[in-house]
């Protein structure tokens, strides 16, 4: 780590520090920083607050928000797993009317970074939420969430077909000139297909990876734990998918990366960032520690200190070849 | 809600797999109130990844403690048993509502089934404070399970107990020695916290006899704010919304509870 | 668990004890019991004989064999991952000819069941080595790995397109009357797609699952840990994703299932069974627990005894609904 | 090779990140010799996962008891320091082919870096009972970190330190220590362990003045019985086969090994 010496940080030779630059470009989107927090970790902004300045996180990404509000899947919901959760939590929340009228404005209010996430069960849906969200300026980003694996309709049909990404992307693009994200899942064969499609649709930036499709057995009822029956994985236990997946993107497709899956540490966020993200995205090490988001933008500028290393540029990408 | 690291000053297993932690932690005790819970790091590694729920089982302002009582149940709970006096926990808290601590009339009755008894000592030491009679029934598989009793003797409660084995106590279940030693016309408040079968035959008690009150519940958590909405459970109130038991809980309305 | 009583354990009630009958019929392949050691974790036995009855283990399955020699990839090879590990050794294994003439007769004099595991670059390597072995008895079946994710030629290909697991299977069934159990790769977007091929193939039975494929970078050198970049993902990591694909293929597909992927203890042995294996695999819980094999065989013993269930046919596919 | 539950007797910490632990292990002890290794399970739970590979410190074969000298690097090392006496502690063991202790000469010069000191202890203890002499040469950070002294004192081998901050002995390289004050004329036999780059010196060296001699490697390990083919790396002699750390070493001839 970088050493305190009279107040300054100094860099490892000891020479005075470079002057660091946190912000990164996703696409047409500039964050101060790189660090997002995940859609439906975080709720709308203000559970969190007793434990973080939230209007110092790179963005925030609200909950996975629908056309018409949605009560979500019966409990349970959540199950521990080695090293990571299953949620399928059902995309509960109140429709993107409510959010607009509600939750936007408290959210700006406090000058918080947002990226809006979305879900719809058609092409329409997800057309008619941007149209309603387009002209709200202080969308930062439309997070396209072509992945949930937990709804019966949409869900993994929009984001495990080429064909269909890049259809949604190109409609979602016509309606509204708030950038669009479109959120991988990885439960593909073929991830650079599907990172193909969505640039191909017009996608500013992808976001990856969504959670994995898991599920647990409860031995004792002889039946499934989550009343969904089937859950997304998240957590450390995904984080090396989550790598291969962008490395593998990274390597091939000309789109920025918004990379995230099992990020606990500044070390994890350097990993994605190694592997070719340009932000990163915290999810369920939040509920592990609630000042992840911070911790981690204190270790990054530590190590560009002491690493010299004045952009994430110089080292975006490095362990790609 | 403050996350502290909290400096252990007692750790002592006082029953076959049951514990008890205390640990200063200066914000959280200042802000606690009864039924409310913590949410602890049992560990530093990745596995078990989630923090464990555990009631506030009973605070000291002036000091700034709070204390645990917990139950081995599995890993986490086990792992727990290994922090060291002198050691720090990582806790997040005080979360949730707690219980009404101004019911109604002067006396009050609390039901605890096993470990569920935990979050109703410090409302009984709050509440004799406020200068309501307080009565706990206890029911536990044997008498070495009755842990609270110095403590509820000290706050100045009366306790009954029930055990399985009729170690101490009625001979069977706490809801019989309800039925058998409580006169419903001398209760005016219910509280209680112990397993789901339990706890619906004290709701059903209190409807039959209307008498007012409270339960406190249990359901799996992740984040412990309400932002994961994992913890959601029906109640009969709402709708169609699922009340999250994290952030509108764990305390809720003895007579909306669907069990 | 259930209790010991005067040397004989007893059920829940205390009466007395059904007899339990642990042997499981997978396709054409009859086990004493459910629990094999999956390919690559357990060498060719020898290496864990002081640890193991290796005879009383239900089928070794051996690590994976090719037609020629191989060298397997530079280091470093594995690396620890929360709650699992990676690899990428790269099928180094002495060639079937050595296999049949040095480490089968080894194998069957000690009485071990053996599976042979067997990977190739093209479907004619697969048919060629199918018809060296073809004849050897000894062998219980082939476990065809079209999923190994390690290796450049052959691999992926052959386990993520259904067309070529039906022909593969096809072709390798035309040259040995061992039955022919295809182990299914998790990398795709349908498994059920695949474990249909395979069974139109003419499979007897399928394995699943294979390692998830993921990777880990070392941020000080900034450059991927393991030599060959990718590698398969396994351990509890990896549990729920097996269990949900194991249900997923187990509801519509009539074929048996040989289940593993992250099993550590009976617990988990009993969650793949009720989503539906028949026979359960132990890999990575081995390096942890060189005896697990046997604690599993001990704990599915207690509790089928606790439960008085006589086979485990009796809770197979018990959560699946 | 065994799988004991040892019982752990004394478990204390030697400097400000190593660490030494003694438990009882007959089985283990009774096989074991200089160069093996046991494989340890730090934890219960399932992060970290894997074992870990710690060299024979030092066996007392009479006692039955294994010590380890292990330096805090990262998470596994971190929990093992939370094994208590009288606790036990998972090992797999003895494991790998040890040095040779029937070594040509009667001079024995053994080069160790940092915490890759620990397998030569047991190495000089063994090598001073059947009488050869025993010159250990070791490098450290500072004076704190050369725990063991008194060990070596007690078994009668010749000591000579080199710090980087030269609190003690040599200011510098262990193996500017070599070139210094070792006559290669009287060296009949080189054993080291320690960072690469300073094996790499030793092997220079070694094959400069001709003299025969062992290393003891490291990779990173699953299942440390040889079935995993894990821990692979390259030596000059095979061809194209890599060997596997933990079967065919930890120990190597010197002069077979790329560095
Ligand atoms: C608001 C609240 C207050 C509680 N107060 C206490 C208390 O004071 N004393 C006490 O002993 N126990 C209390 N519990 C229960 C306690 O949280 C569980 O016993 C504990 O989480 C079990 O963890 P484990 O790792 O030992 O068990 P495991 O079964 O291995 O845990 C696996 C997962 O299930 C969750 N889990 C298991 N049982 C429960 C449960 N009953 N409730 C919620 N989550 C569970 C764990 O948190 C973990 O995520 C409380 C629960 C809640 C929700
Ligand atoms: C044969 C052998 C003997 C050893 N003897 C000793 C000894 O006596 N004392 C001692 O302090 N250390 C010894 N080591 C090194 C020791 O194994 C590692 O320091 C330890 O595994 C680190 O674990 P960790 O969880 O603290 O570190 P982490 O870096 O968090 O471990 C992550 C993973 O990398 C592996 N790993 C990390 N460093 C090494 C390493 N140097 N060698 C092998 N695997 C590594 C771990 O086992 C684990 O799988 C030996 C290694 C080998 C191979
Ligand atoms: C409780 C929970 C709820 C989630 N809800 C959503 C959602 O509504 N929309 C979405 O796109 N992703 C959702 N996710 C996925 C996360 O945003 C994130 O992509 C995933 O959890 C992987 O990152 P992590 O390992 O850091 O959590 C959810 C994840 C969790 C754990
Ligand atoms: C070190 C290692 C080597 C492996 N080699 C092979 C192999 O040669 N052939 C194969 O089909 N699977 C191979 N596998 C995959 C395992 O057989 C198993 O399918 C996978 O590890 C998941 O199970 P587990 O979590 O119990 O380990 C290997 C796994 C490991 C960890
Ligand atoms: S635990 Fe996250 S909403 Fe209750
Ligand atoms: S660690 Fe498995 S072969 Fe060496």
């Amino acid at each position: 780590m970088s050493i305190m010496m009279g107040g300054t940080l100094m860099n490892k030779a000891g020479t005075s520090p470079v002057n660091i630059d946190l912000s990164v470009q996703l696409g047409p989107v500039k964050l101060p920083n790189p660090i997002t927090v995940a859609s439906g970790t975080f709720g709308y902004g203000t559970e969190y607050e007793d434990y973080l300045e939230i209007n110092k996180i790179g963005a925030v990404i609200v909950k996975g928000t629908t056309l018409e509000p949605r009560t979500g899947n019966p409990p349970a919901r959540i199950i521990e797993t080695p090293a990571g959760m299953l949620n399928a939590i059902g995309l509960e929340n109140p429709g993107i009317e409510v959010f607009l009228k509600k939750h936007l404005p408290h959210l700006k209010k406090n000058n918080i970074n947002v990226i809006l996430n979305i879900a719809g069960n058609c092409v329409d849906d997800y057309k008619k939420i941007c149209s309603i969200a387009d002209g709200h300026k202080e969308i930062l980003a439309i997070e396209l969430n072509i992945s949930c694996p937990n709804v019966a309709k949409g869900g993994l049909q929009f984001g495990t077909d080429p064909d269909t990404v890049e259809q949604v992307v190109r409609a979602v693009k016509g309606e509204t000139s708030i950038p669009i994200i479109p959120k991988l899942s990885p439960n593909v064969t073929d991830i650079v297909q599907i990172a193909e499609a969505a640039k191909a649709g017009g996608a500013d930036a992808v976001s990856m990876i969504n959670t994995l499709m898991g599920m647990a057995v409860d031995i004792k009822n002889r039946k499934p734990v989550l009343g969904n029956i089937f859950g997304g994985l998240s957590g450390p236990a995904i984080k090396p998918v989550a790598l291969r997946m962008i490395y593998q993107v990274y390597k091939v497709v000309d789109i920025p990366i918004l990379g995230g899956g099992g990020i606990m540490t500044y070390e994890d966020a350097l990993e994605f960032i190694m592997v070719g993200a340009t932000a990163i995205s915290v999810g369920t090490g939040l509920f592990v520690n609630p000042r992840a988001p911070q911790d981690i933008i204190d270790g990054l500028s530590g190590y560009m200190i002491e690493n010299d290393i004045v952009s994430l540029e110089e080292i975006r990408g490095a362990a790609v070849r | 809600m403050p996350l502290e690291c909290g400096l252990v000053i007692e750790h002592q297993q006082v029953s076959r797999d049951m514990y008890q932690i205390e640990f200063i932690s200066p914000q959280i005790a200042a802000l606690c109130e009864p039924g409310q819970f913590v949410h602890v790091k049992v560990n530093a590694s990745n596995s078990p990844l989630l923090r464990r729920p555990l009631s506030i089982y009973d605070a000291d302002k002036r000091l700034g403690s709070i204390t645990l009582l917990y139950k081995v149940v599995g890993e986490g709970t086990k792992l727990l048993t290994r922090i060291r006096t002198k050691e720090h926990i990582d806790v997040m808290g005080p979360l949730g509502r707690g219980f009404n601590v101004k019911p109604p009339g002067k006396q009050v009755l609390m039901i605890g089934g096993g470990v569920g008894i935990a979050p109703l000592i410090y409302l009984a030491r709050v509440l004799t404070k406020h200068h309501y009679e307080v009565k706990v029934l206890h029911g536990a598989d044997s008498r070495r399970n009755l842990v609270t009793l110095e403590k509820l003797r000290s706050i100045g409660a009366e306790f009954l107990p029930a055990t399985d084995d009729g170690s101490a106590g009625h001979k069977g279940l706490v809801t019989e020695l309800l039925a058998k030693k409580i006169n419903p016309e001398e209760i005016d408040y219910i509280y209680t916290c112990g397993p789901d079968q339990m706890m619906a035959a004290v709701a059903e008690y209190a409807f039959n006899y209307n008498i007012p009150g409270q339960v406190s519940l249990e359901e799996h958590m992740a984040c412990g704010v309400g932002a994961c909405l994992g913890c959601a459970r029906k109640l009969k109130s709402t709708d169609e919304e699922l009340v999250k038991i994290c952030k509108d809980g764990p305390v809720f309305d003895i007579g909306g509870v669907e069990f």
